[in-house]
């Protein structure tokens, strides 16, 4: 045993927590503030590698967990622990939270302090999430993602920023109610908030009138990991949300909050109830499905960049829940894969996006074209990440997005077959966008002598790129952890594919 | 019989004082008939033994928060009342509500009490007797009302003295 | 298999190159980049001859494990390298054209911006390309599938400036990945059945099960989707619309990707899943249906084109319509072999026409041609012999790989007199077109205008600064195009058909054989078959050869009167048949429209919004209905309280009765 | 003998009356007054059910709404002075600066 | 009334008995002291000097609360009863007050306001307040009741130059008196059901199976007149008009103290006294209190309106409480008073704070920029109004937690649902307010004083109890249901 094994979840979530409380106090000098966070980002991404150096991917169940008695009535424990599913999306937080600094570094100049505060703080909330076994706990962070986030987009967004903070809020928080509703449940009946203790519960079939309220309950939680993901038709927050966010809330928002939705929908909907995962996965597929094709078309027609790659990710994040949904071990490893793909890759693409708005402050497509003359670089960095999003094999998209459709093709054939006409969209969408952007001639004389990348700015996408590029090639490293956790994940379902079989 | 008698005569009274309130336009009118009202329920609590309570209705109630209210009326000069519509809700909805109400009262009352069942007897409320409760069982609500009668007075004083106006520099004018 | 032949390197040597130049390239010198990228593609071709001269000591298919790439339950995807007669084949033709094609474009490109970028893309292309040919799985095989498309989409785009370029390239990727779309599925399909896309576990599960009678199967349903997925890469209809549109790029790339090898890829796989096809004789059906159409189709539209790389683009399609043929017919080593000399020789055409344009600054329209024998006769005599190979004269290469076809198509338990009879009337039209394209090149007068100084670029953006007058190509050029066209003429003396036997050598052929031993008699009237069959053949081609002769030497004037006297089936088909046009009226278009309109503007903003927003507006007017209780009217609140009162104490007492 | 009943109906029509008034006019005043009037008729209740249950809490309890009456009285009469200062009216209805 | 043999020791009341209203004693004492000190003060210094002395006052009579507490017991013949339960409101009204009086302690200077009586007025009604928590006999109740009112119908009608305050004054005192009226003849119809007017022996009488009818009709008109004082739903109309013009620190008095000892009371005359059929009943009025209340505030745009809508809300999630079973629900709805108490009384601190003399900037556009020019006060009002929306991490959370999982427990599913759906629909308007303050561009200059020590102190306590009560909640909860053993028999 690891000295390190029992507190280093704990020193994992709070160290961007401390380094906001330590921000606090900061004298109001914006260059060292900027140091500062960066210097605790990156300290929070190399204590986080700790986790997967030391993650023992054949050993079944959760690791490092901590489990103190935080307040005994109601019965909630300050429990962490992570298995295969976690692991990677906490390693997705802290890694684009530097590149979220760097990113700012320059577009964000005034009350830069609340902004890196607020940073900080969002990025100790979501890796709460990821590592709560509480469902209490996991609420509470579930929500304190929320107000860091909101402020991010209100402050410091575009034109309509309030509107689309509160939209954001509004839409998570009373989605959310319903899955606090379920979680109140459970504790009324079970008296635990903890998810193992429930979990045996409910397999042991000890909750009583679980039968008649397991669909609500089912529901409950589906509805509040639904409006993050989102799925169709729950996703009109998003757009809104995406275009008037600044850069960082964006990467941020499309990197990691949606993946709090994906990451729920595995641990809780199916994780607790896997009959009734099973009994609605139907209709829940066809409205994956729809999100795939749907978002892939609304993507194309965007006029702004922004919401074209917002609408992409209704388009990706539909791969991810058709995948969940399909119950098998493809779908659910490719699943997790393109969660932790798209978090990079479309991280990447609203830094870029962010990159462009810095200097032309628009996102509006007709305005630029011929990008790639003025901005040679630039044009490469986006090439590469738009392919990776499109899923070119040996970079990140591909390997999941494969997954999931065989997956999906096992479940059911027409699943695969509609899922992948999403293959097609993608390369639709984004080469349509890209030559509108960066190729022909220069059409608006403002774009003639617009600066290509940065020092700072080649420094947030590099790590991005490469990150795309070694998960295409080397998706071991990742699948390693995934895999037996998606396999204890499955174990319900064989079982009762098994029974149906048997009868 | 005689009872019943001197009970539906003063409770006729009541009703009568107490639609004229209703009626009066003017508060003159309107003080009037109630403390013809609470003099004429004075007599049914005589009828009920209930002695004390009779005589400080008299005093307390007839005699000392009426002429306060009398007092009031004509400090203020009150005329008769403006026949404003500033509610339709308390004619279209409130009204309708009392009667369902009273009736569903007096329903009840009926129900439970059937005229022939229970005809109530008196109840010698004579002020000793009283006076013996009020000082030993009930002798903390009986001190307590002391601040509730210190409230009332600070209130009064507060609320009906001229404003308390100062300049900036927290003189008084 | 004691040798180690680091297959791994022929694929990663280009790939280095690609990284080398595409990140510090643009700090390199002209010269060094060159080098860069002809170390990579030449030393890959260096490899590809070691592994061809090792052969005898390799027991075949010899396959090189080298790391696991993807591990998901049981499925497990490894890179590995899969060596036999096809892949090496294969192999020999992508690294040898493909080096030659680098050696030329060194030449060609030389003046053109964004040097080390096209190398750059060209080794990456070459990478991708041996990863396919080279792949141990179906996985691996569609990494270089995409990859060449990428390849392909950044080459075709590589005059970026120009918009056409821009669309083209977009078009050429999306419509590929129609095709890819359902090259995947045929992959999920053998992961379903198989559990695994090793080629040799595949085969081996597909061998064990029965040959399907007509009408669907798994085998025959993977092979169809194999076949739409060979009909994007390999540009067969209905997806074929991309190719022409790509010689947007620069010609060297049309020469190796969309002539050479990319585009062969589509036969290269549905040969080396013949056992699945040779389960499946309706797939095999649709193979060859689809490859007989496009093959003809495809020539009548070469007929007309004027623009040099468009008739060569429509001859590629064409040409790639015969391998599928072949393909279709189980004669897959034959699709092979034509896939080999085809290589050689619209490689040798395609630089050709490349020389053609580079001597006239960019000029690619044959009617602003013409007479240009003398003034560049290098590249003349090399596009004559690959013109000749291509009509399938003999004795050069295009005549015994096509003749083979053609017998195959014919005497085929797969085959049938139609698409025999379609194959020789499309090898009418190939002479015909072909030989168009030579007489209007380098017969007659010149009818350009260029000679007398600068002429504007056309095409190839920014080509041609510096030249003045019509110049023969640098000897950097002229080389690989000697190479070729020695390999056009020789190529067909190479008998792949037996080389590529063992591979082949499977139930379909057996059974073949099988009909063959069934008597002698019988056989040697294959053989009288055989050589009718030959000189109907030699004679289509040289029929087409004097009619282009008689129309575009002999008597000019009268193609114009032959368009204007067909009228509108002219335009029609100078017009390629309206296929674009169709495609974008019933598919795009509508698509376009639908998604902004319907989806966007009325799901999304009028549907899911509306909703939403009415129902937070339908909560503030309930609101504002809460909210005007407070009339601020004491007696409404005395109002209010007292029905309040009426009805809690209604209730209570009805619970009280109750 | 007066049946119990008989006081509880008068109880509730005077009551009833209190409510009416308080709804129905418009002097503050009135109002007020109105509120004494049901006062009292709750006081008859007390009374009456003192005398059936033989019961003296009745009467004390009584004597306690008669002392907080007089409390209400001079706070009451207190706050209609202070609002006829600041609005010079006594009419309920115009007393609305506070809505919505 | 057990006769007693030893009646002399009977009638004359014994040191616990004086122990047990110690609190009271103390509180009124102080209040007696402001009174002769006021008329010997230099008026300009006495509201600081009278301010100490009743922040004195209210926290001897915290600490005499906390003595009273080893002592549990009835007193005074079964008038009070000091148990778990009455310490629990003892402490948090004494709290409030102690909060409240800090609040105003520089308020009084900017509003001009008396001082002696303010003071005096606020101990007082804490008086009536805490003793409505520990009296057990209606008589008792009724004028603990009326004490605590008419305190608040004159600190409503403080501030003499603005017509509002007086308006305000007016319609709660009419109001509140109409509605006493109706508790009043409950009252009276109680004492005619059962013959008593002592909670436990009502308690008694009533445990049977077969109840009068009359016993409905008391329990129906005593909920009017209790619904009435916690702005319950449908008698919550005075709440807005009467919080609006009423002085922000007596609204944060008079939104909790009052509130949460009437929820005593009710808490008393539901679980102790056993009064029938409060079911449907309570649930109706929880779910059209939330729901009229949350959607009343939706459009508001001055911030104690808003809050007062709010508050109407926080009753009905509080009552839902009164719906479930006695076991969980008193705990749960106990818990919910004190941290409505801690994020409500620091919300209106703020607003009393920000308000500026006249209570000039009471509406949402004055806030607007609140987070950059006053970046702490902007931060801690967050806190508050997270909290009410009920966000993890703060009070407002546990107190809905608790009091729908209570309400789960006993399968009150669908009520449940409502107020879960409603504490979203909140969401919008505290949110609302968050947005402005950070995310709008002020309008013109509103002076931001720098927050002066009494208020800056009531924030601190404030906030460290919100966010006490949200993430150590057990121990408040853990004294909460010690006391419903005492009080659930």
């Amino acid at each position: 045993m690891e000295p390190l094994n029992h507190s280093i979840l704990t020193l994992v979530t709070f160290i961007p927590l401390l380094g906001a409380a330590l921000l606090l106090i900061f004298p109001r000098r914006d260059r060292d503030i900027r140091w500062f966070a960066l210097l605790i980002s990156i300290a929070e991404f190399v204590a986080s590698l700790y986790l997967p150096v030391h993650f023992r991917s054949g050993q079944p169940g959760f690791q490092f967990e901590v489990n103190l008695q935080w307040i005994t009535n109601p019965n909630i424990h300050y429990h962490l622990g992570i298995d295969g599913i976690s692991l990677w999306l906490i390693v997705l937080t802290t890694f684009l939270t530097p590149l979220c600094v760097l990113i700012s570094w320059h577009s964000i100049h005034e009350r830069v302090k609340e902004f890196f505060i607020l940073l900080l703080v969002l990025e100790t909330a979501m890796i709460g999430v990821f590592m709560a076994l509480d469902l209490f706990l996991f609420y509470a962070f579930w929500e304190a993602t929320l107000i860091p986030m909101a402020l991010l987009i209100g402050i410091y967004g575009h034109e309509r920023r309030v509107y689309a903070a509160i939209k954001f809020f509004l839409f998570t928080m009373v989605a959310s109610v319903f899955m606090l509703a379920a979680t109140i449940w459970l504790y009324a009946k079970t008296g635990s908030f903890d998810f193992v203790d429930i979990q045996h519960a409910i397999q042991a079939g000890t909750v009583p009138g679980f039968a008649a309220a397991a669909p609500w309950l089912f529901l409950g939680f589906f509805v509040a990991f639904a409006v993050k993901v989102p799925l169709f038709p729950l996703h009109t927050w998003l757009p809104d949300a995406h275009v008037e966010a600044p850069t960082a809330g964006s990467v941020l928002l499309a990197g990691v909050l949606l993946k709090m939705g994906t990451y729920g929908l595995m641990r809780f909907n199916l994780g607790l109830f896997p009959e009734q995962a099973r009994a609605n996965a139907p209709w829940i597929i066809t409205l994956a499905l729809i999100g795939i094709i749907y978002g892939a078309l609304v993507a194309m027609v965007q006029p702004n960049l922004k919401k074209l790659i917002a609408y992409s990710s209704v388009s990706h994040l539909g791969f991810v829940v058709l995948g969940t949904f399909s119950f098998t071990q493809a779908g659910l490893n490719g699943a997790m894969y393109v969660n932790l793909a798209h978090g990079v890759s479309t991280g990447a693409l609203f830094m870029l996006a962010g990159i462009l708005h810095e200097r032309r402050h628009t996102y509006e497509i007709s305005e630029y074209g011929g990008l790639a003359t003025p901005m040679p670089t630039y044009a490469t960095f986006f090439l590469f990440i738009m392919l990776a999003s499109a899923g070119l094999p040996l970079l990140n998209g591909f390997v999941g997005e494969f997954l999931v459709l065989s997956g999906a093709f096992q479940a059911r054939a027409l699943y695969g077959v509609l899922g992948a006409t999403g293959v097609i969209w993608s390369a639709c969408y984004l080469l349509w966008m890209y030559q509108r952007v960066f190729f022909g001639k220069i059409k608006n004389a403002k774009n003639e002598h617009v600066a290509d990348m940065s020092g700072l700015e080649k420094a947030a996408l590099w790590p991005t790129a490469l990150a795309a590029l070694v998960m295409g090639v080397a998706p071991l490293l990742w699948l390693k952890a995934i895999d037996p956790a998606m396999h204890s994940l499955l174990q319900p379902f064989t079982q009762m594919a098994a029974r149906v079989v048997g009868r | 019989m005689l009872h019943l008698a001197i009970f539906l005569i003063f409770a006729a009274v009541c009703v009568g004082g107490a639609l004229n309130l209703l009626i009066q336009k003017h508060p003159i009118g309107s003080a009037l008939s109630l403390i013809v009202v609470m003099a004429a329920l004075a007599a049914e609590y005589l009828l009920l033994g209930a002695e004390f309570v009779a005589a400080i209705q008299i005093i307390v109630y007839a005699g000392a928060i009426m002429v306060l209210f009398v007092f009031v009326i004509m400090l203020l000069n009150a005329g008769e009342e403006e026949r404003s519509d500033g509610s339709r809700v308390a004619t279209v909805v409130g009204v309708p509500s009392v009667l369902a109400l009273v009736l569903l009262i007096t329903w009840t009352v009926l129900r439970h009490y059937t005229p022939a069942s229970a005809s109530v007897g008196t109840l010698h409320g004579a002020p000793k007797v009283i006076g013996m409760l009020l000082f030993q069982d009930f002798l903390l609500p009986f001190e307590i009302t002391s601040i509730l009668i210190l409230i009332a007075i600070m209130g009064a004083v507060v609320l009906a003295s001229k404003p308390h106006t100062r300049n900036a520099n927290g003189r008084e004018n | 298999m004691t040798t180690n032949l680091h297959l791994w390197l022929i694929p990663l040597l280009p790939l280095a190159g690609a990284a080398l130049n595409g990140l510090l390239g643009r700090r390199f010198s002209r010269q060094a980049v060159a080098t860069i990228a002809l170390l990579g593609s030449g030393s890959a071709f260096a490899l590809a001859v070691r592994v061809a001269l090792s052969l005898q000591s390799l027991q075949l298919p010899h396959i090189e494990r080298v790391a696991t790439w993807i591990r998901s339950g049981d499925f497990v995807v490894n890179f590995a390298f899969y060596l036999d007669q096809l892949s090496l084949v294969m192999l020999l033709v992508v690294t040898g054209v493909g080096f030659l094609i680098h050696v030329y474009s060194v030449g060609y490109m030389w003046e053109e911006g964004g040097f080390y970028r096209f190398f750059s893309y060209l080794n990456l292309f070459m990478f991708f390309m041996l990863t396919l040919v080279l792949a141990n799985n179906y996985l691996l095989m569609f990494i270089g599938w995409e990859g060449v498309g990428l390849a392909s989409y950044l080459l075709i785009g590589f005059f970026f400036l120009r918009d056409s370029a821009a669309a083209a390239g977009k078009k050429a990727f999306i419509t590929n990945r129609i095709g890819d779309f359902g090259f995947m599925l045929a992959l999920f399909l053998m992961i379903q059945h198989f559990g695994s896309l090793d080629f040799d576990r595949v085969f081996a599960g597909a061998g064990q099960l029965p040959v399907e009678a007509a009408g669907a199967g798994l085998l025959t349903a993977t092979g169809i989707l194999l076949m739409v997925g060979a009909c994007g890469k390999s540009a067969q209809i209905p997806l074929y619309v991309w190719l022409p549109d790509a010689m947007e790029g620069p010609t060297p790339v049309s020469a190796l990707i969309h002539a050479a090898t990319m585009v062969t890829a589509g036969v290269y796989m549905v040969s080396r899943s013949h056992v699945i096809f040779d389960k499946a004789p309706t797939a095999l059906l649709v193979v060859a249906i689809i490859g007989t159409l496009t093959a003809f189709f495809a020539a009548t539209i070469g007929i007309a084109q004027t623009d040099i790389k468009r008739v060569l683009a429509y001859s590629t399609v064409s040409q790639l319509g015969y391998m599928f043929m072949a393909c279709g017919v189980a004669a897959y080593a034959s699709g092979v072999f034509h896939l080999m000399t085809h290589a050689f020789f619209k490689g040798l055409l395609f630089l050709g026409s490349g020389s053609v344009i580079h001597a006239l600054s960019g000029e690619q329209d044959m009617r602003n041609m013409g007479g240009l024998w003398k003034k560049i006769p290098w590249t003349f005599g090399t596009m004559a012999a690959g013109t000749v190979a291509i009509a399938g004269i003999p004795p050069f290469a295009g005549f015994y790989s096509k003749d083979e076809i053609l017998w195959q198509a014919y005497s085929s338990p797969y085959g049938s007199k139609i698409f025999w009879a379609l194959g020789l009337l499309t090898a009418f039209i190939t002479s015909f077109y072909m030989f168009r394209l030579l007489f209007l090149t380098f017969f007659g007068e010149y009818r350009g205008k260029l000679g007398s100084g600068d002429h504007g670029h056309a095409h190839d953006a920014g080509h041609g600064h510096g030249h003045g007058g019509i110049h023969e190509s640098p000897m950097v050029m002229i080389v690989p195009l000697l190479i070729l066209a020695v390999l056009s003429v020789i190529g067909g003396k190479i008998d792949a058909p037996k080389f590529l036997a063992p591979v082949f050598h499977t139930q379909a052929e057996a059974t073949a054989e099988n009909h063959q031993a069934a008597g002698a008699e019988e056989r040697s009237e294959h053989n009288n078959t055989e050589e009718q069959l030959k000189y109907a053949s030699v004679a289509v081609a040289l029929l087409g050869a004097l009619l282009a002769w008689l129309l575009y030497l002999r008597r000019p004037e009268l193609p114009q009167q032959i368009a204007d006297g067909l009228g509108s089936l002219y335009r029609t088909v100078a017009s390629k048949y309206y296929i674009d046009e169709l495609y974008n009226a019933v598919l795009i278009a509508p698509l376009v429209g639908m998604s902004r309109q319907w989806l966007w503007r009325g799901v999304d903003q009028g549907g899911i919004d509306t909703v939403i927003n009415d129902s937070a507006i339908g909560a503030r007017d309930v609101g504002n209905i809460a909210r005007h209780m407070q009339s601020g009217n004491l007696r409404s609140y005395a109002g209010w309280l007292a029905a309040g009162a009426a009805v809690v104490v209604g209730y209570m007492l009805w619970l009280g009765v109750h | 003998m007066v049946p119990l009943s008989y006081y509880l109906v008068l109880s509730a029509v005077l009551f009833g009356c209190g409510v009416t008034g308080f709804l129905l006019k418009r002097n503050i005043i009135t109002i007020f007054m109105s509120i004494e009037l049901m006062l009292n008729a709750v006081n008859l209740s007390f009374v009456a059910f003192a005398a059936e249950w033989q019961e003296l809490r009745g009467q004390v309890f009584v004597f306690f709404v008669m002392v907080v009456a007089a409390a209400e009285a001079a706070v009451g009469l207190a706050i209609i002075i202070a609002v006829y200062r600041t609005r010079e009216t006594l009419n309920v209805d115009r007393v609305n600066l506070l809505k919505l | 009334m057990n006769p007693s043999t030893n009646s002399m020791i009977q009638h004359i009341p014994q040191a616990a008995d004086y122990i047990r209203i110690l609190p009271e004693l103390v509180l009124a004492g102080f209040g007696m002291i402001i009174m002769l000190l006021d008329p010997l003060l230099d008026e300009r210094r006495s509201a600081r000097t009278l301010g100490l002395v009743a922040l004195l006052g209210s926290l001897a009579a915290f600490a005499a609360t906390v003595y009273q507490s080893q002592c549990p017991g009835l007193a005074f013949w079964n008038m009070v009863k000091v148990d778990g339960f009455s310490v629990f409101f003892h402490l948090l009204i004494l709290a409030i007050t102690v909060l409240v009086i800090l609040t105003s302690y520089e308020y009084m200077e900017v509003q001009r306001i008396r001082a002696g009586e303010y003071y005096g007025l606020i101990l007082f009604g804490a008086v009536g307040m805490v003793l409505m928590s520990s009296a057990m006999e209606l008589v008792l109740i009724f004028i603990a009741l009326e004490i605590s009112s008419i305190s608040t119908y004159v600190l409503a009608g403080f501030l003499q130059h603005d017509p509002k305050s007086a308006e305000s004054s007016l319609k709660y005192f009419l109001l509140g008196s109409f509605a006493t009226a109706f508790f009043l003849y409950g009252v009276a119809m109680m004492f005619g059901a059962t013959g008593s007017t002592d909670i436990s022996v009502i308690g008694a009488r009533l445990s049977g199976p077969d109840l009068p009818v009359l016993a409905y009709l008391a329990a129906a008109l005593m909920f009017v007149g209790l619904g009435f004082k916690v702005a319950a739903a449908p008698f919550h109309v005075w709440t807005p008009d009467v919080y609006e013009g009423a002085p922000s620190p007596i609204v944060a008095f008079m939104s909790t103290a009052p509130k949460a000892a009437v929820f005593a009371v009710l808490l008393r005359v539901v679980f102790e006294a056993n009064v029938p059929g409060r079911f449907w009943l309570i649930w109706a009025s929880a779910a059209l209190s939330m729901t009229l209340g949350n959607l009343g505030a939706l459009l508001q745009n001055n911030i104690k309106r808003l809050l007062a809508y709010s508050s109407i809300a926080h009753a009905g999630y509080l009552l839902v409480a009164f719906a479930t079973a006695p076991v969980s629900g008193i705990p749960s709805a106990m818990f919910y008073t004190a941290a409505y108490a801690a994020m409500n009384v620091g919300a209106f601190a703020v607003v009393s704070h920000f308000g500026n003399a006249g209570e000039r900037y009471v509406t949402l556009d004055d806030y607007a920029g609140l987070g950059r020019r006053s970046p702490m006060l902007a931060a801690v009002f967050t806190v508050f109004l997270l909290s009410l929306i009920g966000i993890p991490a703060t009070g407002g959370f546990f107190a809905k937690f608790y009091v729908f999982s209570a309400a789960l427990k006993s399968d009150l599913v669908g009520l449940t649902i409502i107020g879960v759906i409603n504490s979203a629909v909140a969401g919008y308007y505290y949110l609302r307010i968050i947005v402005v303050m950070y995310m709008k561009e002020p309008h013109g200059e509103i002076p931001v004083t720098a927050v002066p020590l009494g208020v800056g102190t009531v924030l601190v306590v404030s906030l460290v109890a919100t966010l006490y009560l949200g993430i150590l909640p057990g121990p408040v909860l853990d004294l909460a249901q010690r006391s419903v053993t005492l009080l659930a028999h």
